[in-house]
């Protein structure tokens, strides 16, 4: 058991990256004597070694976590644990600032250090291909990844505003200097939205540590640690649900939820592929994982009085989304990039519409969401790399055919597309069906509307495969993508695109079939979860609930 | 008037006169040579002082070491073929104010010194100082010692460094 | 008159007062580095007086040594530093030494 | 032993799944070799499935299933427990799919010869299989669900088999989605079960709602469940209203409308009917029943006037299908399934046939460098009977099959539906007498239009030169033809050929004892001896401690004779007479039309305009469809697209927008208050340091002299 001995394993996973920014920073710029540059594939590799080590230890947190210790609300069963006093210091007018250095893991956020880790890894592939400023974007690269880690470790809410602040700054580089053509809108918008929410997570924070005295985020979530004078204090006071509004919709805009969600097709049409792959992969999970493990269980009351609103909000979003990439109103420039983040906003309506359940059933099935949606959109997300790449347009109207042309291209591009329609057999199917099972238990008439959500995911992602895979190639595609055959020697993905892509198909088609290894890290928690939830929230069972 | 009073005066009249050469002199190396004599007359109110070893590295230190460091100092950027080896001043007007000012301070200082009650306490006087002085040297002010002697070390070494022709 | 601790300090007044004229007035680096010495011995002086009347003891003698350390690296360095104007500006007058007008 | 059944049973299962895989990786190295691997890999999977329904029907008869669970996965105390099981109407279903898909894997290594994805399409033919045994072996609601998605992808796949085709492709997106849509309803259904019954087991959920427990408290919402659970088998069974699907589907290659479109994938509707029977109540099962009764007779219709070979069969099919699932509606529950199994031998058959004649016309267009004409219009056909024999023969047999003739399998199960339905009406009466009518009027019809089809394209002189040029097609393609004609005939069922009720398929397929309480359910479907059959159906399901137990139920098969099935056999000579007239009717029509022309369909053509071009037009379905649906999907999904661009990040716009000109203004008074203020201190403070720079002049020495100075002053005022 590695979370009894004391090796520091969630620093070094969280903190490995400054390691990788160091040696990015410090290869000399040269080129060897072919001409070649050298210091990019230093730099690049360096950056596969990094985020591969990092790999391999949440690999060795996940067999060394033992899922019987549950967490959430019991800082003994938090595994993993690094509690160090970090800044202790006495400032006029504010008063004692007790600060922790306290890392932890349950069963909430192995899953998601195992995806961050997953996703960063794989996201290096597509990144090979970035030329400019190299080193800077693998420096901002790591520092993201550094960012998102930290999220996900953290247990002391400073700490945690502290890494979700970290990782804002890097995201709005990497879209701002390598993205697209209109990159400035989207990095602002991206940038200012996301701070939006950071501040409401700013005040609320403050005004937990003034009524319990502590960032600790684990003793806010007992109501015996608020001073029943402070403002926060009591249960179902104005101010406390005004706070859980606050916390909520600063997540709600990273989920993103409807109406917060307009930042991310712009984010994904305009980012480079690979920082498409962390945004839809990890960072729209930082949202709701962020409500797990602060908004709700610290206001339970408040989630409770709300309950109902955030399962709207969930059904609205599935629905929503899933019309808008289905429509996309600007005719003439569908773009696939944009069609795969409405159906995000679609996807993860459902971890909304799962949490707001509060059954065992749909947490476990929003959580299994999260990682399924990281890894299938990340998957669609390099997909359209890679014809990106080679013809240089997303226009979904601009392909066709492509069956024929590339043939392992398009098998690989139909598992993700099946396994984001929820097709049995793959990862997606089981998290979708327990979220449905658990939402419908509670919200009924909600969970049949979202079910459209079904039909309308079938028919615009395979509205997409028709207009790319079949028919007739137009008349410009017909020749090979690279007639001189210098960076493209054959038509369809090569070795490397195929070393990104096919783990992540393995993944999904094993999860399909053997759901296990994940489900397994939550059940315990996610359960511990619900009997912290239990006495406030309404947990159905009539069809009168809506 | 006993022997120690004479000495006293002897000395202290010897280090003011030939401070006031040093300072009043137009002729660099007359200075230079004067400060050798108002050094020598410090050493001898150490001596007076009961403080031998001082004394003794006051000699040393000061005449043998600090003194012919500026006297080379003055026959290195001093043409030594011309005839300029005088040092200019100010002009009148500075001189006089930096007379009163400084005449002002010392005045200040006398008064303070005089008219301040100073705590005594007299010393008895010992056979040497010199082993307190290294006891206390090795013992109490090491790293104070130590401290001193890395500092020589970098002043020569930085002495070097700036003083070497690019 | 018993030859007391004031008349030590007196003498190292005198002293002090000497230097400092000598450092403003000069032109001559080397002859505002004896002023310093100057200066720097008026504190000597009192260092020891206070060892021998005001109790100070061996500890004054201590600091005594300290300061002729310090005089000696300062010498060396000043020294260095001179010659560097010498090399810099043919001459010495530090006067006209004014990089630091404003 | 019956572990040993289960064994094989899973085995059965995966073999496909190995055809898939082989065929997927390695078709490419393989090549024409694959065909072949997939035909001999599926003649296995033949051979166990014959064993295995042997082994249920004969040495197990006296279990209900045979069956295992095992817990997939679970979260806390919520255990989701999945299994296989066979039990006799999947024993015969398991050879059903397997001979025919072995049939066709056979058929196709000619008919797709040359084609460019030859490997593929043995490959997706091997996942059908496979997804469809999943089916037929479920045991619960969840894998029937997962294998029901399966079977939808992979009839995705081959009926986009020939993506360039944009028809192609639109047909797979389209039969996809309209399967959705039925899936909605499926899983919707499915959470209801499971949110009160908490088990996705069968046997589970009826033992659940024989103990009286209702969700929801309401025996609506039950209806309701049954309705969802139903709405599965429309998508897939093609029933009215989401039948559209099915005559596109069309746009596949032969050999898959026969082996999906035909014989399995559009019964597995029926089949589902079928396994959860128990569960319907009243009136669910008049729902069921009006569907079917609906189904039966619009396409039948429909088939009247196309002149797309395969369309015919298409329509015909659907038509079929809602035979079944009328009669399941009547409680006519062993004759839907018999209806079933009898409708895929010939229909397999038929389309087979309608596949060897295109591939003979094909091959005669490619001969005569013909690129243009439609191959599959029966009107440019005609005198195929002189040039393919071997087809005209069998297909000959199969359409009386189809049409109900005596000596025919078709016969024995399409007259007892009839008869059910006639029991039906006469147990329920009022309004419930349109039923049979329909049925009836459907069987007519039936008789007519596939006697129109292979009048005009068998009999008489070819109508086009294509037709001279066709030639009977290689032995793969006619065996098959033979053996599923062979299988059309009656003595396969029972030994009587005008009464099935003493053969060993009514023996063997008993309507189960509902499980629904008697006050929900009509009371003539109520069996007599009144079987504890809650309390069997507890009693087996037992969970190992691993969870992972292997175990039979053993419900008895005991035959509960109900009211209803006593009430059909009074019917059974009524409803033969009727039928045989009716169908006689119907080929006579045919005859005098097309063969002898006595009457001028031309003339008929005329006179009815309006329902001639109704029926060719599909009552306009497609149409209507587009209309009111889809467009309103895409209007909606337009509108919110729109509303998401100009409103919601429109409003995102503005605020910055009006925080820009705040901003702005906030800049103005900055520019001019502020920092005139601001400005004005700097200039003071510039012109006074101006003045006061001057003391600085860079003389060390005047530096020093101010120092003294400010350690005068000090020293003057502490003093």
């Amino acid at each position: 058991m590695l979370g009894t001995i004391n090796f520091p394993i969630l620093t070094w996973i969280t903190f490995l990256p400054i390691l990788g920014i160091l040696i990015v920073l410090l290869v000399p710029n040269g080129k060897d004597e072919k001409g070649q540059e050298l210091s990019k594939n230093i730099i690049r590799w360096v950056s596969l070694g990094i985020t591969f080590l990092q790999l391999v230890l949440a690999f060795v947190i996940y067999f060394n976590f033992n899922p019987a210790l549950t967490g959430v609300n019991d800082i003994k069963t938090f595994q993993f644990v690094e509690k160090l006093s970090w800044i202790n210091a006495h400032l006029p007018m504010v008063g004692d600032i007790k600060i922790e250095y306290f890392l932890g893991l349950d069963g909430l956020s192995v899953p998601m250090i195992l995806l961050t880790a997953i996703i960063c890894f794989i996201a290096v592939f597509p990144s090979f291909g970035i030329n400019k400023a190299v080193k800077g974007y693998f420096a901002m690269y790591l520092l993201l990844d550094l960012g998102m880690m930290g999220v996900f470790c953290a247990l002391d809410f400073f700490l945690f505003y502290l890494f979700w602040e970290l990782m804002l700054l890097p995201m709005y580089f990497l879209i701002g200097i390598w993205g697209g053509p209109r990159k400035e809108y989207a990095a602002i918008k991206f940038f200012i939205y996301t701070l939006v929410g950071s501040v409401f997570m700013l005040l609320v924070m403050i005004g937990l540590y003034h009524s319990t005295g502590s960032f600790n985020i684990i003793e806010m979530m007992n109501g015996h640690n608020f001073r029943p004078d402070s403002i926060f204090g009591g249960l179902n006071t104005t101010i406390r649900y005004t706070a859980f509004m606050g916390l909520f919709i600063g997540f709600a805009i990273k989920v993103p939820a409807f109406p917060f969600h307009t930042w991310l097709p712009d984010a994904h049409v305009e980012a480079p592929t690979p920082i498409s792959v962390i945004l839809a992969g990890v960072l729209l999970k930082m949202g709701a994982y962020g409500m797990m493990r602060i908004a709700f269980p610290i206001f339970p009351d408040a989630f409770g009085y709300f309950q109902t609103l955030i399962a709207w909000i969930g059904m609205i979003s599935i629905v929503y989304g899933a019309f808008c990439a289905l429509g996309q109103h600007k005719v003439g420039k569908r773009d696939f990039k944009k069609l795969i983040a409405y159906s995000s906003v679609s996807h993860m309506g459902l971890v909304l519409l799962g949490m707001a359940s509060m059954r065992p059933e749909g947490m476990v099935g929003a959580i299994f969401q999260m990682f399924n949606h990281g890894i299938i959109t990340a998957m669609l997300f390099m997909i359209v790399g890679v014809i990106y790449d080679r013809a240089h347009t997303r226009g979904l109207d601009d392909f066709g055919g492509l069956a024929k042309k590339m043939p392992v291209y398009t098998g690989i591009m139909a598992i993700a597309f099946f396994a984001a329609i929820g097709l049995p057999g793959m990862s997606g199917f089981i998290s979708e069906v327990l979220v449905f099972l658990g939402a419908f238990q509670s919200y009924p008439v909600l969970t049949v509307i979202s079910g459209l959500s079904i039909i309308l995911g079938a028919a615009y992602m395979l509205w997409a495969l028709q207009k790319i895979f079949f028919g007739a190639i137009p008349e410009k595609w017909q020749g090979p993508w690279d007639p001189t055959h210098t960076k493209y020697k054959t038509d369809d993905v090569n070795m490397l695109e195929k070393v990104a892509l096919i783990p992540l198909a393995i993944i999904i088609l094993f999860l399909g079939v053997y759901p296990n290894p994940i489900l397994n890290l939550m059940t315990g928690s996610v359960n511990q979860f619900i009997e912290l939830m239990r006495p406030f929230v309404y947990i159905g069972g009539s069809l009168v609930g809506m | 008037m006993d022997l120690v009073t004479i000495a006293f005066y002897f000395f202290g009249a010897l280090t003011i006169i030939f401070g006031a050469v040093v300072v009043f002199s137009k002729n660099i190396m007359y200075s230079a040579f004067s400060l050798l004599f108002t050094f020598f007359g410090i050493a001898g109110l150490y001596v007076l002082l009961n403080a031998d070893f001082l004394a003794i590295t006051q000699i040393m230190i000061y005449i043998g070491g600090i003194l012919v460091l500026i006297i080379f100092g003055v026959m290195l950027t001093t043409r030594i073929t011309g005839v300029d080896v005088k040092s200019g001043t100010m002009g009148k007007f500075q001189l006089a104010t930096t007379g009163i000012l400084t005449t002002v301070i010392a005045i200040t200082l006398l008064i303070v010194f005089s008219s301040t009650k100073w705590y005594l306490k007299e010393v008895p006087a010992v056979e040497s100082t010199v082993n307190d002085i290294g006891n206390k040297l090795l013992t109490n002010y090491l790293l104070a010692f130590e401290a001193a002697s890395m500092l020589l070390l970098i002043a020569i070494v930085g002495a070097a460094f700036i003083a070497r022709k690019k | 008159m018993e030859i007391g601790l004031t008349h030590y300090l007196f003498i190292s007044a005198i002293l002090f007062s000497l230097g400092l004229y000598g450092i403003i007035t000069r032109k001559h680096a080397i002859m505002v580095l004896m002023g310093l010495e100057l200066v720097l011995n008026a504190a000597n002086i009192n260092f020891i007086a206070f060892a021998r009347f005001g109790g100070m003891n061996i500890e004054g003698h201590i600091a005594a040594i300290f300061v002729i350390i310090l005089a000696a690296a300062e010498a060396a360095v000043a020294l260095a530093i001179v010659l560097n104007i010498y090399q810099n500006f043919r001459h010495v007058n530090i006067d006209e030494v004014d990089n630091l007008k404003g | 032993m019956t572990q040993d059944v289960m064994l094989l049973s899973i085995i059965l299962l995966l073999v496909p799944m190995l055809s898939f895989l082989i065929n997927i990786f390695f078709g490419d190295k393989l090549g024409r070799l694959s065909g072949i691997v997939g035909t001999t890999i599926l003649g296995i999977d033949l051979g166990l499935a014959i064993v295995v329904a042997f082994t249920k029907l004969v040495s197990h008869a006296d279990l209900f299933i045979i069956q295992n669970k095992i817990e997939w996965f679970n979260i806390g105390s919520i255990k989701i427990v999945v299994g296989f099981g066979v039990d006799n109407i999947a024993a015969i279903m398991l050879v059903v799919v397997t001979l025919i898909s072995f049939l066709v894997h056979l058929f196709s290594t000619v008919y797709m010869e040359g084609d460019r994805r030859f490997p593929k399409f043995f490959a997706y033919l091997g996942l059908f299989t496979f997804s469809m045994l999943g089916i037929v072996l479920a045991n619960n609601f969840l894998i029937m669900y997962i294998f029901w998605e399966l079977v939808g992808i992979s009839s995705y796949l081959l009926i986009g088999f020939w993506y360039e085709k944009k028809s192609a492709s639109d047909a797979s997106k389209k039969a996809f989605i309209t399967n959705r849509i039925g899936d909605l309803g499926f899983f919707i259904g499915i959470m209801i079960l499971f949110m009160t019954y908490g088990s996705f087991m069968f046997e589970d959920v009826f033992a659940g709602i024989s103990s009286g427990l209702m969700p929801f408290n309401s025996s609506t919402m039950l209806t309701l469940a049954g309705i969802g659970i139903f709405m599965g088998a429309m998508g897939k069974s093609a029933q009215w209203p989401l039948h559209v699907w099915l005559p596109d589907a069309m746009e596949g290659p032969t050999p898959v409308s026969a082996l999906i479109h035909a014989a399995t994938m559009v019964a597995a509707g029926v089949y589902l009917v079928a396994k959860v029977f128990a569960m319907f109540t009243a009136d669910a099962l008049t729902f069921i029943a009006i569907i079917g009764t609906i189904t039966a007779f619009i396409p039948a219709t429909i088939a009247l006037t196309q002149t797309d070979f395969k369309k015919v069969l298409a329509y015909s099919t659907v038509s079929q299908l809602g035979f079944m699932i009328m009669s399941m509606g009547v409680g006519g529950y062993t004759n839907g399934f018999f209806h079933l199994v009898t409708h895929a031998w010939f229909k397999a058959g038929l389309f087979l046939a309608s596949g060897s004649v295109i591939h003979a016309m094909h091959h005669a267009m490619h001969h005569m460098k013909d690129h243009h004409s439609d191959p599959q219009d029966i009107n440019n056909m005609g005198g195929l009977k002189h040039t393919m024999p071997w087809t005209y023969r069998t297909f000959l047999v199969v359409t009386l099959a189809l049409s109900g003739i005596p000596l025919t399998s078709g016969f024995l199960s399409k007259d007892g539906i009839l008869a059910g339905t006639l029991a039906y009406a006469n147990l329920t009466g009022g309004w419930h007498w349109i039923i049979p009518i329909m049925g009836f009027a459907s069987a007519g019809m039936t008789a007519f239009y596939m006697f129109r089809l292979t009048i005009v394209a068998f009999h008489g002189e070819p109508k086009t030169e294509i037709a001279k040029h066709t030639h009977e097609n290689k032995a793969q393609i006619v065996l098959p033809l033979v053996i599923l004609t062979v299988l059309s005939f009656w003595f396969f069922y029972s030994p009587n050929p005008i009464d099935a009720s003493k053969g060993w398929f009514h023996a063997s397929v008993t309507q189960p004892q509902t499980a629904v309480p008697a006050a929900y359910q009509w009371d003539f479907l109520i069996s007599e001896k009144a079987a504890p059959a809650a309390s069997q159906h507890l009693s087996e399901s037992s969970h190992g401690e691993t969870g992972q137990i292997a175990e039979a139920g053993s419900h008895s098969t005991g035959h509960y004779l109900n009211k209803l099935q006593e009430e059909t056999h009074h019917f059974h000579l009524l409803a033969m007479i009727l039928s045989l007239l009716i169908a006689g009717t119907g080929i006579a029509f045919a005859f005098a039309i097309y063969q002898f022309k006595v009457i001028s369909a031309d003339n008929l053509e005329a006179r009815f305009k309006a329902l001639h071009n109704f029926s060719l037009q599909k009552w306009f379905f497609d149409e209507l469809y587009k209309a009111t649906v889809i467009a309103g999907i895409l209007g909606i999904s337009k509108a919110l697209s729109w509303f998401d661009t100009y409103v919601v990040d429109g409003i995102v716009n503005a605020s910055a927008y009006l925080t820009r000109g705040y901003g702005k203004f906030v800049g103005l008074f900055d520019n001019i208050v502020i920092d005139g203020a601001v400005n004005l201190t700097a200039n003071t403070t510039g012109y006074l340091g101006s003045k006061i720079r001057k003391i600085q002049t860079g003389q060390v020495q005047s530096y020093v002299v101010f120092v003294l100075l400010g350690l005068l002053i000090i020293l003057y005022f502490f003093i």
